[in-house]
């Protein structure tokens, strides 16, 4: 085995904590705050799948789409049910929603322990081909499909945010909800579309990464912080942002422990975000605007 | 006017410690229960002031809460020092810690600080593991000493009276220096800090200073949780209990910090001591925030001083 | 059938008195059933409360019936404290620990300030039973020094003198390398690789430990996913290099599902089921009766059987619970309890200074894992000697 | 001849392609107050930036009595800088009254002992009766009341007047005003310009920066006229107010408004 | 062409328990400037807001006639209403051509209106892909006037427009909306004091404490009159 599979390793990590942090981004970009319950999302899009494929026996596909529809309903969920009435009742603060959706994420945790179990299951592939060989290093399915879901969700999303009519409203209505209310724009709608293509999108991810080391109800809050620290390093400049902060946290969960061994791989963690905040205060991408 | 700023609350907290006070009586139960409140309200009162009041996010209130803990740990162990020592020296590092933390993420604000701190507490979790010598290792320090006070050694009764003194008194002053020419700067740095610059102060130096009191605050209460445990172990102050804190204080409600005692006293009540016992004590407290964010989003006192205002008509 | 851990409320499934009368018993359970020593912990927590049933339906103890009562501490140690207290408050005479390992780490000065005695039925953490605060605290299953007695006979049979340890970095795991991997004096550890419990890619700890050129890989993990995703990459990375694990994969029937077709071929891990032993076999038929013939039975659940039954004989000794000192002194007095693990003449016996009541490494016994992910059965090449 | 207090020279400020400002140079003596005007866009406010340490000058320096002035904000304040902003920077969610005293209680915490042992005082003492009172008189000099609501339920007019009663409350050197009377009413207006007298006769300077050459004009000793980032004109406001350059760049084609010449000539007599 | 008309009928706007807004009757008739004149703080944001919808008020709003009180913003905006609201409602971390499409979106405009609507400010046109939030204060100002602009609006609400505009661009759109009214279109704005704006009004209302007080039909000199008398006799009134 080379190098190839660690830079393989390395860049499927890379994919699933853009992936994450891209449905973070979409939130951030259209309701303005960290939704930390995109980890149970993609938490519940794996786990319910391989919970209805083992013990209902169902299709995975057909367990795939209700998997990806209930992380969706989640998502919409928690805008209509938590973060809206929350950020109402409390004047908009961000605090408030932020405290909330962290409830949330407890909550989903919980719910998906008791339903689904509290072990962790095998993850299932939506597609069962060969796995292809390339030199003496051996790419799974589950990792080319992972990888081109993230090209298509990236391309997709991009083109989608900078030059759609939706997309530009979901980024002012992000920008300033204030303004947005009081000239009209469809504030609500938008937003929910944004939790929406979240949910969407964490639950498709949590699926397609489930079959690399399982998935139990406890994944989601690692997911979450995973996505979030992806997220912090990329930065809110771009939709490619969640990308690059992406794959550089999945090279540094790689290649830290491969040169300086796995005994440090916490405080290698630690150390490379505490030297890359240092030169790069706000991430990688930034929109700088006076105050 | 009032006379004593935040003598109204005080009154509000001494009156709520008494009561519980007699409720626990001897009951060792509902004594432990009240001094695990009395940790969960400190880390959740040293939180109090970064957080709430200065809007930066540490989560590393477990490695904080962690520090105290083993001082009390390590004097026990390691050193013939009086007891009480530890509660000067623990909070001590664990403000010097934060404040290292936070110079190296000096130009950071809000959701980066979370970030990194967030791997510190990870980090500082393994390294108590791997650091044998000094902390004991994976199974931490245990058989601590009584604490001595001049020759007065206080019973398991009056560590309870003792720490819930001290939650009042940390919630009282935190509630003046809330309301102090301090308070505003650190409040203000939160919407304004342009505004707080322009003025003077160095909000990045400012917010170190706001965060080492929150991470001194902290210690104290790891450094009760350990001397009433008996116990400390790397894995004692977790991230489940960080994001617990985050909780308490908008559940008891965040316009003063007995708000974040309060939470800490729903917080306990709802994991620990619900009726509904072998179900999930988090999957309650979360619907618990949810509740509460709903129904009284200004948190529980916010809900009761409008209630109080409703009923007791208008002031002017 | 499958059985879903944790699914289904198991708080319905108190044991009834039997046919047992007179004052109930009561023994405490803290087990964390929806934290994250969930996936494990409630194996045993299932198998505690069928041993009091049976025990209840057989004339209780004394003639009065065992009462349990269960709190849940998450496995978070703040909360520990006040559980156990909770527990004690309810009258609880006896405790049961069977929570993650960090909480009863935090478990044990608590039981001191307690005055109760404790068994933690699946604890293998030396630690645990070892000062301070170990005067209440009583284990059964062989400990790490025992393992490494083992390992080292297995290396020497397979002609390994170097190996290579991949290891999870919870304190659990820390606490067991610190004690087995010193002892593994007999082989050359050529690398240790750390790895985070909920990591979700190895390949550069594998790499790392492909780069030391070791003889055989040896997983220190607490099981679960870890375990399976360390098997999965060694499996496809390190082929042909021979693994050995601790008992946890054993004892996670659920977490076999995860691995790849065909990684747990050829691992061996430190079992201790044999079928061999006729009061195994009696165990086997109960859980089947129970749970369907289609039941894996694992260590967790004969230890869990045996913790009962070790307290019944105590409090049988004691002639009662009301002095926990007296108990406590009862559960050191039992000597040569035949077990319903390991070996057909493994026992256990306890003593002032023996809170860990294996005797000797009968209880052990190297498995190997077939093509199809699960057990095949003993390692061919080596087994513990077991001396009469 | 008064001290000259403020000294900007060669002040340039880039972003990216974007000269904001070019090598701008003034001087300010005590009790002198300055007028800044020039179209939109002409780089007042960031003058006004550079000056405050709110940005860095990408080229010139700045001493304030002979002292370099440069480092960050806070610094620049604590030696005798006070602004306010264009845009008012208020804590929304603190009162009327909280937010003016920002600006009395700032300097007392400029240095890391201070800020420590400010954080003891205020536990021990929150109130201190003088500051209750000066925010009272800087109220009162503003015409602002009930300061005990939130700022945020201020209309965006009387948060502009908080916002100079906060930098009022500095008691600064040179306090530095960008477009305060940006949609005052006529009491906000005599406001303001009792704080810009105030300071005056404290011996102190301002630099008001305003779009309302009338009021301008009758406060200051002196414009100084931007246009596209240069100073062109420099000189007393009856001057500038009839140069070509102010014509050209300010006023455009039209006439200078009447008002503005009866306002001086009211002014200087 | 013909003269829009907004009117609007007992209009009061509550924030919690005090009334910003109290009741008040107010119209602009097509082809004059009506002008709503008070002190800080006496509620003409709110009333140009309720007149809007984009605040919560009771009373009625008509347009040329019609109830709009029950429609919503986006709905009173293409019916065409434009507002230049006060403060910088706009979204900063767009681009200048973005925060122009959204609206010209919002009002189911072409593309081409942006352009068109940039157009009256030379100093814009350049800095179409600038982020918003990076302009000086008045070019903000010039782009919040751009954008009410665009689209052919019957009634304009313009809240304090000139602020920080320098005084050529404020001649410049004096003129603008001058025309705009004299084909027809209904302009009413907000101003905490006439002062440059004065000569361009032809009627007004004086706004004190969120009710009016007095009405002037003789042009924005009188008004302006009006208004300082009424604030002295206030003044005196209030010691
Ligand atoms: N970060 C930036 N990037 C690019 N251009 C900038 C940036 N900041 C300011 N500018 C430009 O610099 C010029 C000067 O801006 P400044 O705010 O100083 O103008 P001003 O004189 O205060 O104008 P106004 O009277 O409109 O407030 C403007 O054209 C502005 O767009
Ligand atoms: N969001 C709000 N919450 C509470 N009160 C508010 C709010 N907005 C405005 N007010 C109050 O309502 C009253 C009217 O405000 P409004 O903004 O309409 O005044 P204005 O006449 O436009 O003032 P200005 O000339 O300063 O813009 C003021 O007393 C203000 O304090
Ligand atoms: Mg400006
Ligand atoms: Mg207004």
């Amino acid at each position: 085995m080379g190098q190839l599979q660690l830079w393989l390793s390395a860049l499927e990590m890379g994919c699933f904590f853009g992936l994450l942090a891209l449905a973070y981004y979409l939130v951030l970009v259209g309701a303005g705050f960290f939704n930390f319950a995109i980890g149970p999302y993609a938490m519940v899009g794996g786990l319910c799948t391989s919970y209805l494929v083992l013990y209902e026996e169902m299709n995975v596909w057909a367990a795939a789409a209700v998997a990806i529809t209930a992380a969706a309903a989640l998502a919409v969920v928690t805008e209509l049910v938590v973060v809206r009435p929350v950020q109402r009742r409390s004047g908009g603060g961000e605090l408030p929603a932020l405290v909330a959706v962290a409830a949330v994420l407890f909550a989903i945790q919980q719910l998906a322990g008791y339903l689904f179990g509290y072990t962790t299951l095998p993850g299932q592939n939506v597609l069962t081909f060969e796995p292809v060989s390339v030199g003496d290093t051996v790419v799974q399915p589950s990792t080319l499909v992972l990888l081109a879901f993230t090209v298509v969700a990236f391309a997709g999303l991009a083109v989608w945010i900078r030059s759609t009519r939706t997309g530009r409203l979901l980024r002012a209505v992000g920008d300033s909800t204030h303004a947005a209310r009081l000239l009209g724009l469809p504030v609500n709608r938008v937003r929910l579309i944004a939790f929406v293509l979240s949910g969407l999108l964490a639950g498709i991810t949590g699926l397609l990464f489930a079959p690399k080391a399982g998935v139990s109800s406890l994944s989601g809050l690692s997911w979450a912080l995973s996505g979030f620290l992806a997220m912090v390093v990329g930065g809110t400049g771009s939709v490619w942002a969640p990308l690059f902060g992406g794959l550089l946290l999945g090279a540094v969960e790689v290649f830290v422990p491969y040169y300086f061994g796995g005994q440090s791989h916490v405080y290698g963690l630690l150390i490379v975000a505490l030297l890359f905040f240092a030169l790069k205060p706000s991430g990688l991408f930034v929109r700088r605007v006076r105050a | 006017m009032k006379r004593i700023p935040g003598s109204f609350s005080l009154l509000g907290g001494v009156i709520g410690a008494v009561l519980i006070l007699l409720w626990v009586g001897a009951d060792g139960y509902k004594q432990t229960l009240v001094t695990t409140t009395a940790t969960y309200a400190l880390i959740a009162l040293g939180m109090y002031v970064p957080y709430l009041m200065a809007g930066s996010l540490s989560m590393a209130y477990g490695a904080y809460a962690g520090i105290g803990g083993y001082a009390v740990g390590l004097i026990s162990s390691k050193s013939g020092l009086p007891l009480v020592v530890a509660w000067i020296v623990g909070p001590i590092v664990a403000a010097a810690v934060a404040v290292l933390l936070g110079l190296a993420t000096r130009r950071l604000s809000g959701f980066f600080l979370a970030a990194v701190t967030l791997l510190f507490g990870m980090a500082f979790t393994a390294w108590l593991v791997d650091a044998e010598g000094i902390s004991g290792g994976s199974a931490g320090l245990g058989s601590l000493r009584k604490l001595n006070l001049f020759g007065w050694q206080p019973d398991h009764y009056d560590v309870v009276v003792g720490s819930t003194v001290v939650v009042c008194v940390i919630a009282f002053l935190l509630d003046r220096l809330r309301m102090s020419p301090w308070g505003v700067i650190v409040r203000t740095m939160r919407d304004a800090p342009r505004a707080v610059e322009a003025a003077g102060v160095r909000v990045p130096v400012m917010n170190l200073v706001s965060l080492a009191v929150g991470a001194a605050i902290a210690a104290v209460g790891g450094g009760l949780f350990t001397y009433s445990a008996g116990s400390v172990t790397p894995d004692t102050f977790t991230l489940n209990l960080v994001f617990l804190a985050i909780f308490m204080p908008l559940i008891g409600g965040s316009a003063t910090p007995w708000g974040a005692v309060l939470g800490a006293v729903i917080a306990v009540e709802l994991t620990l001591n619900f009726p509904a016992v072998e179900t999930s004590g988090t999957l309650i407290l979360a619907l618990g925030v949810l509740v509460i964010l709903l129904v009284a989003p200004q948190g529980v006192i916010g809900y009761a001083s409008r209630l109080t205002k409703l009923v007791g008509g208008r002031r002017g | 059938a499958l059985t879903v851990a944790g699914c289904g409320n198991k708080a319905d499934e108190k044991p009834s008195n039997g046919t047992a009368s007179g004052a109930p018993i009561i023994i405490g359970l803290d087990e964390d059933s929806t934290g994250s020593g969930a996936s494990y912990s409630t194996i045993a927590g299932k198998t505690i409360r069928l041993a009091i049933q049976d025990v209840n339906d057989k004339g209780g103890v004394l003639g009065r019936p065992l009462k349990l009562v269960v709190e849940n501490d998450e496995s978070d140690p703040t909360k520990v404290p006040a559980v156990l207290q909770k527990l004690a408050s309810q009258g609880a005479k006896a405790l049961f620990l069977q929570s993650g390992s960090a909480a009863i780490l935090q478990a044990k000065s608590t039981l001191t300030q307690l005055g109760l005695p404790a068994i933690a039925p699946t604890g293998v953490t030396a630690t645990l039973v070892q000062p301070p605060d170990n005067e209440l605290i009583y284990m059964l299953a062989n400990t790490t020094t025992d393992w490494a007695q083992v390992y080292c006979g297995a290396f020497k049979a397979a002609n390994i003198t170097k190996i290579g340890v991949l290891t999870d970095d919870t304190t659990t795991i820390a606490a067991l390398d610190k004690a087995l991997l010193p002892a593994l004096s007999c082989v050359q550890i050529v690398a240790t690789e750390k790895g985070a419990a909920n990591a979700s890619d190895l390949s550069a700890q594998v790499a790392r430990l492909k780069n030391a050129n070791p003889d055989a890989i040896l997983v220190t993990s607490v099981g679960g996913a870890f375990e399976v995703l360390a098997q999965n990459t060694l499996g496809s990375q390190m082929k042909g290099t021979k693994r050995f694990s601790l008992a946890s994969i054993g004892n996670q029937p659920s977490s076999w599902k995860l691995a790849a077709p065909g990684a747990l071929e050829g691992l061996i891990f430190m079992g201790s089921i044999n079928t061999a032993n006729p009061r195994t076999q009696e165990l086997v038929k109960l859980l089947q009766t129970k749970y369907g013939k289609d039941y894996d039975i694992t260590a967790y659940d004969a230890q869990a059987w045996d913790s009962v039954h070790v307290l019944k004989q105590a409090i049988e000794k004691a002639g009662g619970v009301d002095d926990s000192k007296k108990l406590n002194e009862a559960i050191q007095s039992i000597k040569g309890y035949p077990a319903t693990f390991g070996q057909a003449n493994f026992t256990l016996s306890f003593g002032a200074d023996k809170h860990l009541g294996a005797d000797g490494p009968c209880g052990l016994s190297l498995i190997e894992f077939g093509a199809d992910n699960k057990p095949k059965g003993p390692w061919a090449t080596f087994q513990p000697p077991c001396a009469k | 001849m008064a001290e000259t207090l403020l000294v900007g020279s060669g002040l340039t400020k880039r972003y990216g392609g974007v000269t904001a400002l070019q090598d701008v140079s003034f001087s300010l003596t005590a009790g002198e107050v300055l007028g800044l005007v020039g179209p939109n866009g002409a780089g007042k406010t960031t003058l006004v930036d550079l000056i405050s340490g709110a940005q860095p000058a990408t080229e010139g320096s700045l001493t304030l009595r002979g002292q370099r002035l440069a480092g960050p904000a806070s610094r620049r304040a604590k030696a005798g800088l006070a602004r306010t902003f264009q845009y008012p920077q208020l804590a929304l969610e603190l009162t009327v009254a909280e937010n003016l005293l920002l600006g009395r209680v700032a300097r007392r915490h400029g240095t890391v002992w201070q800020m420590i042992a400010g954080a003891f005082r205020g536990a021990l003492r929150p109130y201190d009766k003088a500051d209750t009172l000066a925010v009272a008189a800087i109220a009162e000099e503003l015409g602002l009341d009930r300061l005990d609501r939130p700022a945020g339920d201020l209309s965006l007019g009387e948060q502009r007047l908080v916002e100079v009663g906060r930098a009022l409350g500095q008691d600064p050197l040179v306090l530095l005003l960008d477009e305060p009377f940006a949609g005052s009413d006529a009491a906000g207006v005599t406001g303001i310009s009792e704080v810009v007298r105030t300071v005056q006769r404290r011996g102190h300077a301002v630099i008001l920066v305003d779009h309302n050459v009338d009021l301008v004009a009758g406060l200051v000793d002196r414009i100084m006229l931007l246009d596209r980032g240069q100073s062109v004109f420099d000189g007393s406001p009856r001057e500038c107010l009839d140069s070509p350059q102010m014509q050209q760049v300010y006023f455009g084609v039209t006439e200078t408004p009447d008002d503005a010449i009866e306002e001086v000539d009211r002014v200087g007599s | 062409m013909s003269a829009h008309e907004l009117r609007l009928e007992g209009i009061t706007v509550r924030y919690g328990h005090a009334s910003a807004v109290a009741g008040v009757d107010i119209v602009a008739p097509g082809g004059v400037i009506t002008a709503l004149v008070g002190p800080n703080g006496a509620g003409k944001s709110s009333a140009l807001l309720a007149a809007y919808g984009s605040v919560a008020a009771t009373g009625r709003v008509f347009l040329d006639g019609e109830d709009v009180s029950k429609l919503k913003p986006a709905a009173r905006a293409r019916a065409g209403i434009a507002v230049v609201p006060q403060g910088r409602q706009l979204f900063p971390k767009l681009n200048v051509a973005d925060n122009l499409q959204v609206m010209a979106e919002l009002l189911h405009l072409p593309r081409s209106a942006a352009q068109t609507a940039i157009d009256r400010f030379p100093i814009l046109r350049t800095r179409m892909k600038s982020l918003v939030g990076v302009l000086s204060g008045g070019e903000q100002q010039m782009l919040v006037v751009s954008r009410a602009l665009m689209g052919s609006p019957r009634v304009l609400l313009l809240d304090e427009m000139m602020t920080g505009l320098a005084p050529l661009v404020v001649q410049e759109l004096l003129r603008t909306v001058t025309q705009l009214a004299s084909e027809g279109v209904a302009v009413l704005m907000a101003e905490p004091a006439l002062g440059a704006v004065r000569g361009a009004v032809d009627r007004g209302y004086v706004l004190v404490r969120g009710e009016v007080v007095a009405t002037r039909e003789d042009g924005g000199a009188a008004l302006d009159e009006e208004y300082r008398t009424r604030m002295g006799v206030l003044k005196t009134a209030a010691h």
